[in-house]
């Protein structure tokens, strides 16, 4: 029972039609020393994700207009593959919880999309730019409007391609380029948990017939108890092992911070609004499995728990202002996680929407710092900036409250949210589990709001560090990029209001309304049968939570601002600890060591030289050389002696006659 | 129909695609000596119309498993010999794939081949017969005749216009071929005899002897003479270190052929003879045969990432690709069987792409080791997109035709056997991880070589040449029902075989032995 | 004791042409002496009266000259072999000849007398008359191989031919001489299907047997008895070579094989010869191959494969004295027809290129050759593929149809030893093409102006290619045609 | 007691073993080939012997046959050594090693 939304279509093709043309711009100009015809690339890669959000707002509107229980819209393009019981059709699937998505994927990305205007006004090769933008535009859209496993995959593969197209935007250096490979090759590893996960579930299908693996077959089969609990943990952790690739959780989220070499408008649309949460997305969009596989799910909640923990922990001692909101990113899609795992689903997914506008503003900021500091990033050559930059100065100051979670901003709503479900949700796998996790989220709320305040403390407060010729250069930003930054700082203020929890307002919580019938399935109910705490356990949590995170600013505000020297001191006295934050725990080191080198060294000394070369060839060789050996032994008795040859016919005489006898 | 016309009188649309390259390799000794141009647009014209004429089997193919466009001809009766020709959904394209890579090649050693031009363009031809004629023979000896006929074309491109080991590599590669073809042979002869026994008539058409009664223990040994013939073909490891060889020496013109279209006869005739024909016998082998594939997949992946020669990396991504198309052949279930098909028809494409633009840019420098570029996609911006587009395309990026034939291949292998399936997962992996790596230490970073400040992007030839590729690989990508569809019915009949002897309980081992009894046999031996 | 009828005479047509010619030549040459020389054409139109003659005179089968020979189809197809390698041996003469300056009207007579002698060889179904043949096919040859006078080579060759022939001779007519002793008659068929008078004659007529095995061993180059092989045939004039390596080879096997077509009853029965065989052929083309493998003197390359070669056809042999199956002799002579035309087209190849002083024998001197001589290089090519048993090609049609028998009489394991040695092979073929093509010429080798030499080379090409797939229909009869001679041309055992 | 044919055959291949003998032994091509013929006579002699078992006259023929072909043996193989002479001054088996290999 779902109706054929009339303009789905028009979603994926713009930003696709806008990287076709960027990108025939791009290669016809390629030759050409000063980038060519801005204005138009730049009209059109803009205009692409507009007309990508326009038509997602009509389609929101048709989508409201229909009934809780009948909001899906769908739409068929065509049979793409088909083969065995195999048939995959490319269709979209438009419900509350990819249009909740969408939203913000295109209205985010058409505003950082204005944003690049500016920011890369300088840059040669803008062409190249946009069409990548718009490519990981319509990969994205295809990631989230995609009905099914395989169209999922698909954009999947596709955005984590843009990424790593845009980490090495600037391929000649080789740095970046090499972010890129590892942004891609860790998110493979990833895949390729996803790709078993899909198999699994495929051949759990199957013996029901052909199937698309559309998310309607999978939710019937699993209705039908096509999976057995085993296979379904199995399925459910493989897939979320694709997921933590994607989303840059442990083990896999190294590749993230690396990511931050592209340029900056990318880190924010890519690595901190939109791609790196549809790990979330995906869990949210499976949620009916995973609630029947509580054991994964326990799993994600830990791992989100941990990660965000871990990640917050090495922000506090980054200098890097891009590297400092790329670990918080990764510690905030662990809060997501936590909030997936315990089965809050809608609480992962309202995190997603504040996170992608506090953190994309956060990052366009940095970006337009950056940009006024004529390429520094290094906060510690920064300070006092509140003033120089003041647009840019208190839009990042309302992220910053938004992140660091004070009330009213949207920060403090979604996360709040998370904590509290993380502390009432019972879980039967490990039961004392919601009280950890809650602690360790609750410290993490802390830190959390102690690194980002170092970050304001050192970029915005505090007097100037800046080099001569930035401070020569220094001016705020063209408006391209501060409207952004403008709406953004709104949106960070504003879009919490959306999710207030129900004990203060009645049907405050709007979102999770907006999702019920998409994850419904979840155990929504369970939330508040398995919640026998009161109202006055909520109040005092959130207060708990508020207080943490006034907590954690004050300290910053402390020890960076009033008494800037302390920091070092402790860190002199937390010596190896600090070392290890410092280093990120070497964790890169580690994998170099343990497993790249390792597979380095085997496959060239061991593989190749050992059994190719010295193995299978040197038999092939040795073959030849004994059959020329035996050539010779041949060859001997042909001394060219009648003699010799009258004998050797002789005694074959004989020995004919012995034979024969 | 369409192929019910064929059969008539008069050579068939068949005949003519065999013949046109044929006639072509001939008109080259005729050309004078002092004309290469001319040779190379006799070659271009005959290679074209080749292709022209295999574009009606595609309009004309009606999708069924039936053999189109059928001709046959008694030839040596008294054997039963017969001039048997015909297409299916499992060689239909592989035929296109050969007609539609020839004049690309031609074309992409329009410069680069200067000496011997008539002699080059002729041995191109002749291998162009051969290939075609394997793939649409539907008589074994005549299968066998072309399959031979391959040899010396090849034999001769890599020797003559080859690398500083040229002839090194060239014996190797025909010694090893020859091993494995000359004891097919012997089992063809056995399966005739096998036959004729059971039906009292002497024939060597392919569908009569599907129809033989084949005791396990006979089924065993032919099997095993056949796969080791496609098996190196393939090549399959641990029978490809002539691969590399072949490749590393061979001009741009021979690795092209030899990836695209050569390797490609290895896994079509298990497809078509070695599996269908001896179906227990092949689900006998299936473990090793898995385990070799999925060890070439492995193996092939990670020592191409430690190559510093392109070539060579190709050459061992093609080893894991090929690992890919045997792991789907050996899964026996209609996913894999289709993916590995498909996975023919990509690797066939990319990895033929990616020896073409090895090749454009080794015109330009002379040199394919890896360490002598890097940073050029400022300078050759086009050629570097193209690179990059044929890189993902087999590292099997989803949208592109790789994808699709992975994907089926590892989802098929999956169903079949889970732990060989996971571990061939990995190579998705290790495929990113040096194709990625390759193209970065290839394209990106600062130009590090003066020599490379100088290069050009791809001229107007080179683009021509390689866009219908590239067009391809994106189209196969998004539309490859119009593939899939076209296969299916042909690869189920395939499968049946197989399904049915799996239904069946084993025969009983002590079945005849692998020949026919006649009188005095024992003094034979 | 019957008296000879002119059907007699009729059916001995070919021989006593060929024979007659040789001793017209000798007279005429003698008239003319050394001012005028005898043209080839004289010898050629001899051979093609003789192979005209055995084609349109069907002869009836049944021995003639009360039963001392046997004209047959089987002996017919040998006939027109021996004299087609005869008449291209004539041709390639001519220019090779007046290089040398060994130009003499003797060395056709030689050659056409051995032709008649192998024709009275592979017919003679009574034992001296086999060995009457056997001398008469052999003794101009000693001549021949010897012809070269002044060089070294030449006459060492002839010498060792010479003493090692007559010592086999000896061997097989002490051979005759046991055979005759134990059944006391020398008609081989009584001799051998009657077998001894007596039982205790039994082992007398086994080693007689053995013996005369022994010498047509001798003379189809057999491990052990091949050892002559290599000499010979390089020291021989190139163009000898070729006849011998041919036309004497077909004709011992076709003696051979008459021999063994009385092997179902009688002494030949009570002998293991279907193994002795198998061993033969395994020990043959397994020393031959590996002996050519690293030979770089290309005569010599030649000699070895060509004993490789009997022993591919020794695999037909042991199947057919194992099984008797008429098909298998249709296969061998097939592989007989390619192996003559291929091999006289590599030798004539290797005539066309020596020069006056140097015969050009190394293989190095080839390099190159293949771009400089485009028709003679595609042409050697193509008989290297064709020796190596490649298709489409006679060569390879040969080796097909035998193995074909094998394996349908169970001989599958022979036949892998086979293929695998055919494998070998391969490589030093081809490494002829290698040179062809793919080395520098080291030395400027010319070509000589031979219209005719290149006209057996033309010939030969043809014939390999068209032996290898001609199909039927057209005028001219393809592989089918050849095959239904072939397996027509049965041997009418007595 | 009488000479049955054993003893003649007995003779014979004694002569031929010797004749052979000669044949592996002698370095002189002359004698070499002198030894051949002896091996030939021997043969005559089997001939011989049996022909008188038979009471036949064919082996008679046969010998005359042979002795002729032995004749002709002769010629040739003189014929050939002298031109070896001509050209080297030797008959010595031992330098007819040119070709070897």
């Amino acid at each position: 029972m779902t109706s054929t939304g009339s303009l789905l279509w028009l979603i994926p093709l713009a930003p696709l039609v806008g990287a076709i043309v960027n990108g025939a711009i791009a290669l016809a100009t390629s030759h050409r020393e000063r980038a060519v015809g801005r204005g138009i690339v730049g009209a059109i890669g803009c205009l692409a994700p507009s007309i990508a959000f326009v038509a997602t707002v009509a389609s929101f509107v048709q989508l409201r207009a229909l009934p809780v229980d009948a909001r899906s819209l769908t739409q068929h393009l065509f049979s793409w593959i088909a083969a065995g019981r195999l048939h995959v059709d490319a269709g979209l699937l438009f419900d509350p919880l990819s249009c909740a998505m969408l939203l913000f994927v295109t209205g985010i990305g058409a505003l950082i999309h204005f944003y690049s205007l500016g920011y890369m006004a300088h840059e040669r090769g803008v062409a190249r730019y946009f069409a990548y933008l718009n490519l990981f535009t319509f990969a994205m859209v295809i990631l989230v409007l995609g009905d099914g496993l395989l169209p999922m995959f698909v954009g999947w593969e596709g955005v984590g391609l843009c990424s790593y197209l845009l980490i090495g935007f600037w391929f000649t250096d080789e740095e970046k380029a090499i972010a890129g490979n590892k942004a891609f090759i860790v998110n493979r590893i990833g895949d390729f948990g996803f790709l078993l996960g899909i198999f699994l579930i495929f051949w759990s299908i199957v013996p029901s017939g052909r199937t698309g693996l559309t998310y309607r077959e999978i939710a019937a089969a699993a209705a039908h108890g096509a999976f057995s609990p085993g296979l379904l943990t199995a399925a459910c952790l493989l897939l979320f092992m694709g997921a933590t690739g994607k989303s840059a959780q442990l083990p896999l989220y190294v590749w993230l911070p690396d990511a931050m070499a592209g340029p900056t408008p990318v880190s924010a649309l890519i690595h901190a609004a939109t791609m790196v949460t549809s790990g979330i997305y995906m869990v949210c969009r499976l949620s009916f499995l995973f609630v029947a596989a509580p054991v994964a799910l326990t799993v994600v909640a830990i791992v989100g728990a941990a990660t965000a923990f871990f990640a917050a922990t090495i922000g506090l001692a980054q200098n890097d202002i891009k590297k400092i909101l790329a670990y918080s990113t990764v510690s905030q899609l662990g809060y997501m996680f936590l909030g997936c795992g315990v089965g809050a689903f809608s609480a992962g997914m309202f995190h997603v929407v504040t996170h992608a506008f506090f953190k994309a503003c956060l990052f366009l900021g940095a970006g337009s710092v950056i940009h006024a500091l004529s390429g520094e990033q290094d906060i510690r050559r920064m300070g006092g900036l509140l003033k120089r930059i003041p647009v840019t100065g208190y839009t990042f100051l309302a992220a910053w409250l938004a992140i660091a979670g004070i009330v009213p901003f949207a920060g403090f709503f979604s996360k709040d949210e998370i904590l509290w479900q993380a502390f009432s949700r019972p879980n039967e796998v490990l039961p004392w589990l919601p009280r950890v996790l809650w602690a360790v989220g609750f410290v993490t709320a802390g830190i959390t709001a102690l690194y980002m305040t170092r970050l304001i403390a050192l970029v915005f407060l505090g007097k100037p560090r800046l080099t001569k010729e930035a401070e020569n250069h220094l001016h705020e930003s063209p408006a391209s990029m501060t409207v952004p930054l403008i709406v953004l700082a709104a949106g960070s203020l504003v879009v919490g209001f959306l999710g207030v929890p129900d004990f203060l307002v009645r049907g405050g919580d709007r979102f999770g309304a907006w999702l019920v019938p998409v994850l419904a399935s979840a155990a929504g109910g369970a939330a508040e049968t398995a919640a026998p705490h009161g109202a006055s356990l909520e109040w005092g949590l959130m207060l708990a939570s508020l207080g943490i995170a006034i907590a954690g600013i004050l300290a910053g505000l402390l020890l960076y601002v009033r008494f800037p020297e302390v920091p070092g001191r402790i860190a002199a006295r937390a010596g190896g600890l600090y070392r290890a934050v410092v280093n990120k725990y070497w964790v890169d080191e580690a994998y170099r060591a343990v497993v790249i080198r390792p597979i380095q060294v085997g496959a060239r000394a061991f593989l190749w030289k050992g059994i190719d070369v010295r193995g299978i060839d040197f038999i092939v060789n040795e073959l030849g050389f004994a059959s020329r050996m035996g050539s010779s032994v041949v060859r001997i008795a042909q001394t060219g002696a009648v003699q010799l040859y009258a004998a050797v016919l002789l005694i074959g005489v004989v020995v004919l006659l012995w034979v024969m006898r | 129909m369409n192929a019910a016309g064929a059969i008539a009188t008069g050579p068939g649309l068949l005949s003519w695609i065999l013949f046109l390259p044929f006639a072509g390799s001939v008109l080259m000794l005729l050309i004078p000596k002092d004309r290469p141009a001319l040779a190379r647009t006799v070659a271009f014209v005959f290679a074209l119309g080749a292709f022209a004429m295999s574009i009606p089997l595609l309009t004309g193919f009606h999708t069924s498993a039936a053999m189109q466009f059928v001709e046959s001809r008694p030839w040596i009766p008294d054997f039963g010999i017969g001039y048997r020709l015909g297409v299916d959904g499992i060689s239909l394209f592989l035929v296109l794939l050969t007609t539609f890579l020839m004049p690309i090649v031609i074309l992409s050693s329009w410069r680069a081949v200067t000496d011997r031009v008539r002699a080059f363009h002729g041995m191109l031809l002749l291998l162009e017969v051969g290939m075609i004629g394997a793939f649409i023979a539907l008589d074994l000896f005549l299968f066998y005749i072309f399959w031979e006929l391959m040899l010396i074309p090849m034999y001769v491109l890599i020797g003559v216009w080859g690398g500083p080991r040229r002839i090194y590599a060239a014996v190797k590669f025909i010694l090893y071929t020859i091993v494995g073809s000359l004891l097919m042979l012997v089992a063809i002869l056995a399966l005739y005899f096998i036959h004729h026994a059971q039906t009292g008539v002497y024939t060597f058409d392919l569908l009569a002897l599907q129809s033989t009664v084949l005791a396990y223990r006979q089924q065993m040994w032919l099997f095993a003479a056949f796969a080791l013939a496609f098996a190196i073909k393939v090549p399959l490891w641990p029978f490809h270190t002539w691969l590399p060889d072949a490749h590393v020496e061979a001009p741009t013109a021979g690795s092209v052929i030899l990836a695209g279209v050569l390797l490609k006869l290895g896994t079509y005739g298990f497809l078509r003879f070695a599996i269908p024909f001896f179906p227990d016998a092949a689900l006998r082998f299936q473990p090793l045969l898995v385990s070799l594939a999925v060890i070439g997949i492995i193996y092939g992946a990670l020592v191409a990432m430690v190559q510093d020669d392109v070539k060579k990396l190709v050459a061992y991504s093609s080893v894991s690709h090929l690992g890919y198309v045997m792991l789907g052949l050996f899964s026996f279930n209609m996913e894999a069987f289709s993916g590995a098909l498909y996975q023919m028809l990509n690797h066939g494409l990319s990895t033929g792409a990616l020896f073409l633009l090895v090749g454009i840019i080794y015109e330009r420098r002379h040199t394919r080791m890896i360490s002598d570029f890097g940073g050029i996609a400022t300078r050759v911006p086009l050629f570097a997109a193209a690179f990059i587009l044929v890189a993902l395309s087999s590292i099997g990026l989803p949208g592109l035709n790789g994808f699709i034939g992975e994907f089926l291949v590892l989802t098929g292998a999956f169903g079949a056997h889970r732990a060989a399936a996971i571990l061939a997962c990995t190579g998705v992996v290790l495929g990113a991880a040096y194709m990625l790596w390759l193209t970065q230490r290839f394209l990106f970073g600062k130009i590090r070589h003066d020599e490379n400040r100088s290069l050009t992007d791809l001229s107007g030839r080179e683009g021509l040449l390689l866009a219908p590729i590239l067009l391809l690989i994106v189209y196969m990508g998004v539309q490859p029902r119009v593939f899939l569809d076209r296969m299916q019915p042909a690869l189920e009949a395939a499968l049946a075989r197989v399904q049915l002897a799996q239904a069946q309980p084993e025969r009983d081992p002590a079945s005849p032995p692998l020949y026919v009894a006649v009188p005095g046999e024992g003094e034979a031996r | 004791m019957s008296a000879i009828t002119y059907a007699d005479l009729d059916a001995l047509r070919p021989f006593l042409m060929l024979a007659g010619g040789g001793v017209l030549l000798v007279l005429a040459d003698t008239i003319l002496g050394r001012r005028r020389q005898i043209s080839w054409c004289v010898p050629t139109l001899v051979l093609l009266a003789a192979a005209i003659i055995t084609i349109v005179r069907e002869p009836e089968p049944g021995a003639v000259l009360s039963r001392l020979v046997n004209f047959d189809p089987f002996s017919r197809f040998v006939g027109l072999l021996v004299c087609a390698s005869a008449a291209l041996s004539v041709l390639l003469s001519e220019s090779y000849l007046r290089r040398t300056g060994r130009y003499r009207g003797e060395y056709h007579a030689l050659l056409l007398f051995s032709a008649s002698g192998m024709i009275l060889f592979s017919t003679a179904t009574e034992m001296l008359t086999l060995f009457l043949g056997l001398e008469l096919m052999s003794i101009p040859v000693y001549i021949l191989s010897g012809f070269h006078r002044t060089d070294v080579r030449s006459g060492e060759a002839a010498l060792k031919y010479f003493l090692l022939g007559a010592f086999s001779s000896a061997i097989l007519l002490l051979g005759i001489a046991f055979l005759y002793g134990a059944t006391g008659t020398t008609d081989l068929p009584s001799a051998l299907r009657g077998g001894p008078a007596a039982p205790a004659m039994l082992p007398l007529a086994r080693i007689g047997c053995v013996l005369l095995l022994a010498g047509f061993l001798f003379k189809i180059a057999s491990v052990p008895f091949h050892m002559w092989t290599p000499d010979v045939y390089e020291g021989a004039p190139t163009t000898v070579t070729a006849f011998m390596a041919t036309a004497v080879k077909a004709a011992a096997f076709a003696a051979l094989l008459r021999v063994l077509s009385m092997r179902d009853s009688g002494v030949l029965a009570s002998l293991p010869l279907g193994k002795l065989f198998w061993w033969l052929a395994v020990l043959t083309m397994t020393v031959g191959n590996l002996a050519a493998l690293t030979q770089s003197n290309v005569k010599r390359m030649l000699a070895y494969s060509s004993i490789a070669h009997a022993g591919y056809l020794l695999v037909g042999v042991s199947v057919y004295t194992a099984s008797g199956d008429p098909e298998t002799l249709s296969a061998i002579l097939y592989y007989l027809l390619a192996y003559t035309f291929m091999t006289i087209g590599a030798f004539a190849i290797v005539v066309a290129f020596g020069e006056r002083g140097n015969e050009h024998l190394e293989m190095g001197d080839y390099g190159g050759l293949g771009w400089r001589y485009p028709a003679a290089g595609i042409a050697m090519s193509l008989f290297m593929i064709s020796l190596s048993g490649i298709p489409p090609t006679a060569g390879f049609f040969g080796k097909y149809a035998i193995f074909r028998n094998a394996v349908g009489h169970g001989a599958t394991g022979l036949v892998v030893i086979a293929v695998l040695n055919s494998a070998l092979s391969v490589y030093y073929y081809l490494k002829m093409m290698v040179t062809l093509y793919m080395r520098p010429g080291t030395v400027r080798v010319q070509a000589s102006r031979g219209s005719l030499a290149s006209a057996v080379v033309v010939i030969c090409a043809l014939a390999v290619l068209w032996a290898g797939f001609g199909p039927d229909g057209g005028r001219i009869p393809g592989v089918p045609a050849l095959l239904h001679w072939a397996s027509a041309s049965v041997l009418v055992a007595r | 007691m009488a000479i049955t044919l054993s003893h003649y055959v007995g003779l014979a291949v004694v002569l031929f073993f010797i004749g052979t003998l000669g044949v592996l032994s002698r370095r002189n091509a002359l004698i070499v080939f002198m030894s051949i013929e002896l091996q030939l006579n021997a043969v005559n002699l089997v001939f011989a012997a049996f022909a008188r078992y038979w009471m036949r006259v064919d082996a008679h023929v046969i010998v005359f046959f042979v002795i002729a072909i032995a004749a002709v043996e002769a010629a040739v193989g003189l014929a050939i050594l002298v031109g070896i002479f001509r050209a080297r001054r030797t008959v010595d088996l031992d330098d007819m090693t040119v070709m070897n290999e």
